[in-house]
């Protein structure tokens, strides 16, 4: 269902979809039995000459059926939602799948800067690739992130994937995703992190292993540490910048 | 508005607590989450940075402790005008609590004090996690011990008169609560290292 | 008022006397070196004070009922809030997670003040 | 602003200003907060605005920048919460409401309630304030998480910060010695004979709500404390590098937070029990349970809070807990609204006003309430968190509760507050005028926030997924339906003050209602009741069979059961 809005790029975004049909289904005919119900008692008991009301005061039995079985009902729908739901929980949120790779992520007003293992395959090692703005990713491949915040609290967001973690500062937070389909995707920064929150814009690029391979190789020169303080114009735009030069001001 | 312009409405006590008592009680209640709050907060850090033992290390015990006895001391003579309000003994209550009042004095100035002494050896709010908590619960606290004499000696200046007896026992509760929270405190901030 | 109750004058005196022996009491215990004596005296010691104090000087004992479940619902709430609070603020790590001194990683945190 | 002229001797001042009268400080309340909703509204409207035509000039504001918006938005959460919900539904509605329905002249302690107005000013003044230091108004968003929140470097509107604290902390003692005063009076100051189950429900829940707002502010006014010596004095509480810790206040906020949804809705739903039972002519189905679900739904409220911080960095392993509670509080609201549904049964409904805006109320609320179930599964809010569903959801329940509810409690009780009735026609007008806007405002915003759309954000335009055309028009679509709703709002501002004057006198008892304050004058005189009133049954005693009417008042006699005429 919520494919139809917003592509899926992760494995685990359909557990979160069908997830979130799950509820659709229960709610939604909750919701219509509830709203029909009510909108059907306002016409058949509208007040008409010559009709008494009927003095009833809940505590009938035959009467107070009509809540004890929705009600019961409803708590059965309950339980059906919350043992899956708290499954997918656990299955994005408290298990880790073995990594194959890993990325930090560093948020800052107001720019998203990335460091990951370059041709070596080991970090903090003189090829790291950092970027600032970009990630570069390998399509079916299991990535740990390590989340973390140099001033405020933002939180990385990549609707494509269901993924969502807020970073905050003096903490690393880690968490998984595996993109499974290539394209170039949206990280938003969701949390209120100051005038330029609406700017942290960022872009994920689901990569085949060979296109990957090539990026790697061709990014490898060790960065300058502190030169990843400012946004790159790669993304955020011209556009974006100079608001951001206005915001500064 | 003189005591005769009273409402009825404040004059029925459909509880069988007067509606004096009552809402004392139920500031002691809010008063309650508003402290185990702070509280919470401060033992939550406490226990997690060991390191602030050192920093609490330079606390005065002596001063929390004799601060504990003015307190515990004025807290027996705000019961004692209760007592004295109970048997209508307006002009007693009135002097018991100007005395109760008095230990809240002597209080400040022991705080007062203390913190000269410890601002001079060079620690102030934010000289760290330990000194943030321990200036702002106190201060805290303070804050309530001077609200409380202030209440108190009006409540006494009508008690002379035999007026609104009623009031003295309310500020006592609220009194007696005060002092349970800084018997909690002197352990929390002197004592724990 | 609790006129219900009359408690006559010497009995708080009495209470007094015994609250100051037990602020000495928290007092000496504090100087020990054993870790455990030094909290009994120092915790155990201020609930025994705060029991005496509330039951004699509040007389919430002979209160009405309620009142003093609503003070205690007021401290379970709070508690509520410790359980709920304290597997985040009061712990180092957890799971995926952990508090790093913030210079660690992030070298632009390298300049901010640190303390103790 | 009240028309009613009593004996001239009190100055202008001593009347409006100092009096001690709970129906004058309940008019307060009621015209601050409606002053605030208007300056709320329009805050909504100028983001609106600017998320409908993204960096145009709004007519009546200007030019919205990134700083702007933020502080647009913050101002516009925090006053519609904290400045027209509370002081209308609770403090207006508590106030006027309370010593009339359990039938004493005022409040247990009068000069408590005006300390608590005063200071309620004050912190508006305060707020407003805001707006004219440096830097603008405090945009950290209402929930104002630090480090953002405690320095000035990050948010750059220092002063704005502080003094949004302020004046938060100065609500908060404004309701607590109102709410305190709330509960004193009901529990303490009845009408002899009105036993614990013969008080309104509009009562019980003002009251439950205000206890309910006692037990939960404390930890957040200490949280407020630390956050102002964070901000002023240069400490650490919630600064990671020095042992402080940020989410520490994300828990004291929503351990407020969460029971401060309840403490608004509350108040609405006892508004609503309390319509509902007058214009079907129904006692309430179940009065006692609901009762209980309303005491379950006060405690549980207190063990959910960490349902807004699922992805917040929390332990993974506590979500769990907390999608449970969440999941289980939805149960007695469930049956709490079941149960007024379920009051319809049988009954002879009229749909003046007044209804319609209750049963509006119930019909949107529940659309709130079942989105809440979505949120409310860790599973799915690793999603939708601060996505526009979430702002869908909350305003799915706000809206009914701060809009929806209070217009039907004004048009309700506004003639025994002015001695007139609102003009009918206009009345309908202004609720269609209001209700079908309303919905066509957030349903494009759920579909906006499923598909991805962040919350907070001036303009999508950096982010290419969230500026495909389709949700654009859905946003522009929200907008241009706030537009008619406002302009609707209007009718209502007309009726209002032009029945005060040109309504059809009212008479006492307009409704044919059973509670005590219908039995009084419209407006009421000051003592409110001529003869203290004895209370001999329950409040909802509609439908009765074979009496001469079909209802009996409060206050009635049993003997004297039939020859009762307002
Ligand atoms: C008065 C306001 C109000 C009310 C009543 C509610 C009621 C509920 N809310 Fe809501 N909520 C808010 C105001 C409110 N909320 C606000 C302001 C925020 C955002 C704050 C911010 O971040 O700025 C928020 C956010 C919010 C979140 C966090 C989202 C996020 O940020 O990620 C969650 C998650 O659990 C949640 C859940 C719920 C639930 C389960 C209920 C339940 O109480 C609802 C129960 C009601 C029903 C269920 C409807 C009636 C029942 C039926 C029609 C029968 C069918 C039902 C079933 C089958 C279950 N809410
Ligand atoms: C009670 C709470 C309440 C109410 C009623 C409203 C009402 C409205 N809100 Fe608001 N809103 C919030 C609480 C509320 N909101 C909160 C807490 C936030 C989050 C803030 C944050 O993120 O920090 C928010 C955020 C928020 C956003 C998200 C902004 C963003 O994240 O970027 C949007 C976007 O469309 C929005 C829109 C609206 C609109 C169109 C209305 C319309 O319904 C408004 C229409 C206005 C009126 C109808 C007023 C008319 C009044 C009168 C005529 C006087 C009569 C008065 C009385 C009867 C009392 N609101
Ligand atoms: Cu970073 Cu919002
Ligand atoms: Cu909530």
């Amino acid at each position: 269902m919520l494919e139809r809005y917003l592509t899926a790029a992760s494995t685990y975004a359909h557990w979160i979809d069908y997830q979130f049909l799950l509820i659709a289904v229960l709610v939604g005919f909750w919701l219509i039995v509830a709203e029909g119900m009510m909108f059907w008692l306002i016409f058949k008991f509208r007040a008409r000459d010559g009709r008494a009301t009927q003095y009833i005061t809940g505590e009938e039995t035959h009467l107070k059926r009509w809540i004890t079985i929705p009600h019961i009902l409803v708590i059965l729908c309950d339980i059906v939602i919350i043992v899956p739901a708290i499954l997918v929980w656990y299955n994005i949120k408290q298990v880790m799948p073995p990594a194959d790779e890993t990325v930090r992520v560093i948020g800052q007003q107001w720019a998203w800067s990335f460091q990951q293992a370059g041709p070596d395959g080991v970090m903090d090692t003189a090829d790291d690739i950092r970027t600032v703005g970009e990630l570069h990713v390998k399509v079916n491949t299991t990535y740990h992130f390590e989340l973390m915040s140099r001033d405020v609290v933002h939180s990385f967001a990549v609707p494509s994937f269901r993924l969502k973690q807020d970073a905050l500062p003096g903490r690393t937070i880690s968490g998984w995703f595996r993109p499974n389909r290539v394209g170039s995707y949206d990280i938003q920064c969701t949390q209120m992190c100051g005038i330029g929150h609406g700017l942290m814009a960022g872009r994920i690029i689901v990569e085949t292993p060979q296109d990957h391979a090539a990026w790697l190789l061709h990014n490898s020169t060790p960065a300058v540490a502190g030169q990843q303080a400012l946004p790159s114009p790669s993304t955020v735009g011209m556009d974006g910048l100079a608001t951001m030069a206005e915001v500064r001001r | 508005m003189s005591a005769s312009a009273k409402p009825i409405a404040n004059a029925r006590s459909g509880t069988g607590i007067p509606s004096a008592r009552l809402i004392t009680w139920w500031v002691i209640a809010s008063e309650i989450v508003i402290f185990g709050g702070l509280l919470a907060s401060y033992i939550m850090h406490r226990v997690a940075h060991p390191e602030w033992a050192e920093s609490a290390s330079h606390t005065l015990t002596w001063a929390g402790a004799l601060n504990t006895f003015i307190l515990l001391t004025s807290s027996l003579c705000a019961v004692l005008a209760h007592q004295a309000a109970d048997s209508h003994d307006g002009p007693k209550a009135a002097k018991l609590l100007r005395l109760t009042a008095l230990g809240g004095l002597i209080f400040l100035c022991v705080k007062g004090y203390e913190w000269t002494l410890d601002i001079r050896e060079g620690f102030v709010l934010s000289s760290g996690g330990f000194w943030s908590f321990y200036y702002t619960l106190a201060g805290l606290h303070g804050l309530h011990v001077l609200a409380g004499m202030i209440i108190m000696l009006i409540v006494a200046a009508d008690a002379a008169k035999n007026e609104e007896l009623q009031r003295v026992e309310c500020i006592g509760l609220y009194w007696h609560f005060v002092d349970i929270v800084w018997i909690f405190l002197f352990p929390l901030l002197y004592i724990a290292k | 008022m609790t006129t219900e109750t009359h408690v006559d004058h010497t009995n708080y005196v009495k209470i007094w006397a015994i609250l100051v022996a037990l602020l000495i009491v928290s007092v000496l215990g504090s100087m020990s070196h054993v870790r455990e004596i030094v909290l009994i005296a120092a915790f155990g010691v201020a609930l025994v004070k705060a029991y005496l104090v509330a039951k004699n000087f509040m007389h919430i004992n002979v209160e009405k009922r309620w009142v003093p479940y609503l003070l205690i619902v007021c401290l379970l709430f709070i508690a509520i809030l410790f359980a709920g609070v304290a597997p985040d603020v009061l712990k180092h790590n957890g799971l995926h997670w952990s508090k790093n001194p913030a210079d660690v990683l992030v070298p632009s945190a390298a300049g901010a003040t640190k303390n103790e | 602003m009240s028309t009613h002229v009593e004996h001239a001797e009190p100055g202008i001042f001593r009347k409006y200003f100092w009096s001690t009268d709970h129906k004058m400080i309940a008019m307060q309340y009621l015209f601050t907060g409606m002053a605030m909703a208007l300056i709320g509204g329009y805050f909504a409207y100028v983001f609106r605005m600017q998320l409908g035509f993204p960096n145009q000039y709004v007519p009546g504001y200007g030019i919205v920048t990134p700083g702007r918006y933020n502080a647009l938005v913050t101002m516009h959460g925090s006053i519609m919460i904290f400045w027209v919900a509370m002081p209308v539904l609770i403090a207006a509605f508590g106030n006027f409401l309370i010593p009339l329905m359990v039938g004493c002249d005022d409040m247990a302690f009068p000069r408590i309630n005006r300390l608590s107005y005063q200071i309620f000013l004050l912190s508006v003044l305060v707020l407003l304030s805001s707006f004219l230091v440096k830097g603008g108004p405090f945009g950290g968003a209402w929930t104002a998480y630090p480090p953002l929140s405690a320095v000035g470097s990050y948010n750059l509107t220092p002063a704005g910060a502080t003094l949004w604290l302020v004046a938060v902390a100065l609500e908060f003692v404004a309701f607590l010695l109102g709410g305190i005063n709330f509960t004193v009076t009901t529990m303490n100051s009845r009408a002899p004979g009105m036993k614990m189950y013969d008080i309104p429900l509009v009562i019980w829940m003002i009251v439950l709500a205000s206890i309910i707002f006692m037990c939960s502010a404390g930890p957040l006014i200490a949280g407020a404390v630390m956050l102002l010596f964070d901000q002023t004095m240069s400490t650490g509480f919630f600064d990671p590098t020095r042992g402080g810790d940020p989410l520490l206040w994300q828990h004291l906020f929503w351990f407020f937070g969460h029971p401060e949804v309840y403490v608004v809705l509350l108040p609405a739903m006892g508004i609503v029990a309390e319509i509902i039972a007058v214009f079907a002519r129904k006692k309430i189905f179940g009065y006692k349970t609901v009762l209980y679900t309303t005491w379950a739904v006060g405690f549980l409220s207190f063990v959910v809070w960490a349902h807004h911080q699922f992805v917040a960095g929390i332990d993974p392993r506590m979500a769990n807990i907390f999608s449970i509670t969440t999941l289980l509080i939805s149960v007695p609201i469930t049956e709490m609204v079941f149960l007024y549904i379920a009051t319809l049964y049988g009954g002879s409904i009229h749909l003046d006003t007044p209804m319609l805006w209750a049963l509006g109320f119930i019909a949107e609320f529940m659309v709130g309430g079942v989105t809440g179930i979505f949120l409310g599964s860790s599973g799915t809010d690793i999603y939708l968190h601060d996505t526009y569903f979430v702002i869908a959801h909350f305003h799915y329940t706000f809206v009914p509760i701060a809009i929806i509810a209070v217009y039907g409690g004004l048009t309700f009780w506004y003639p025994k507050m002015f001695g007139r009735m609102l003009n009918e026609t206009l009345g309908k007008i202004h609720f269609w005028g209001t209700v079908i806007p309303f919905n066509v405002i957030f349903i494009p915003l759920f579909i906006t926030g499923t598909a991805g759309d962040q919350r907070r954000v001036y303009s999508y335009a950096l982010f290419a997924e969230q500026s495909r055309p389709a949700l654009q028009h859905l946003r522009l679509t929200s907008t241009i339906a706030l537009l008619v709703m406002l302009s609707f709002q209007l009718i209502f501002i007309f009726n209002f003050f032009w029945s005060l004057r040109n309504g059809k006198s009212a008479g006492a008892n307009p409704w044919r209602s059973a509670t005590l304050e219908w039995t009084v004058p419209s407006p009421p005189p000051h003592g409110n009741f001529a003869v203290m009133p004895t209370v001999y049954r329950g409040p909802y005693e509609y439908g009765l069979p074979g009496g001469a009417d079909d209802y009996v008042p409060q206050n009635v006699p049993d003997q004297a059961f039939g020859d009762q005429n307002s």
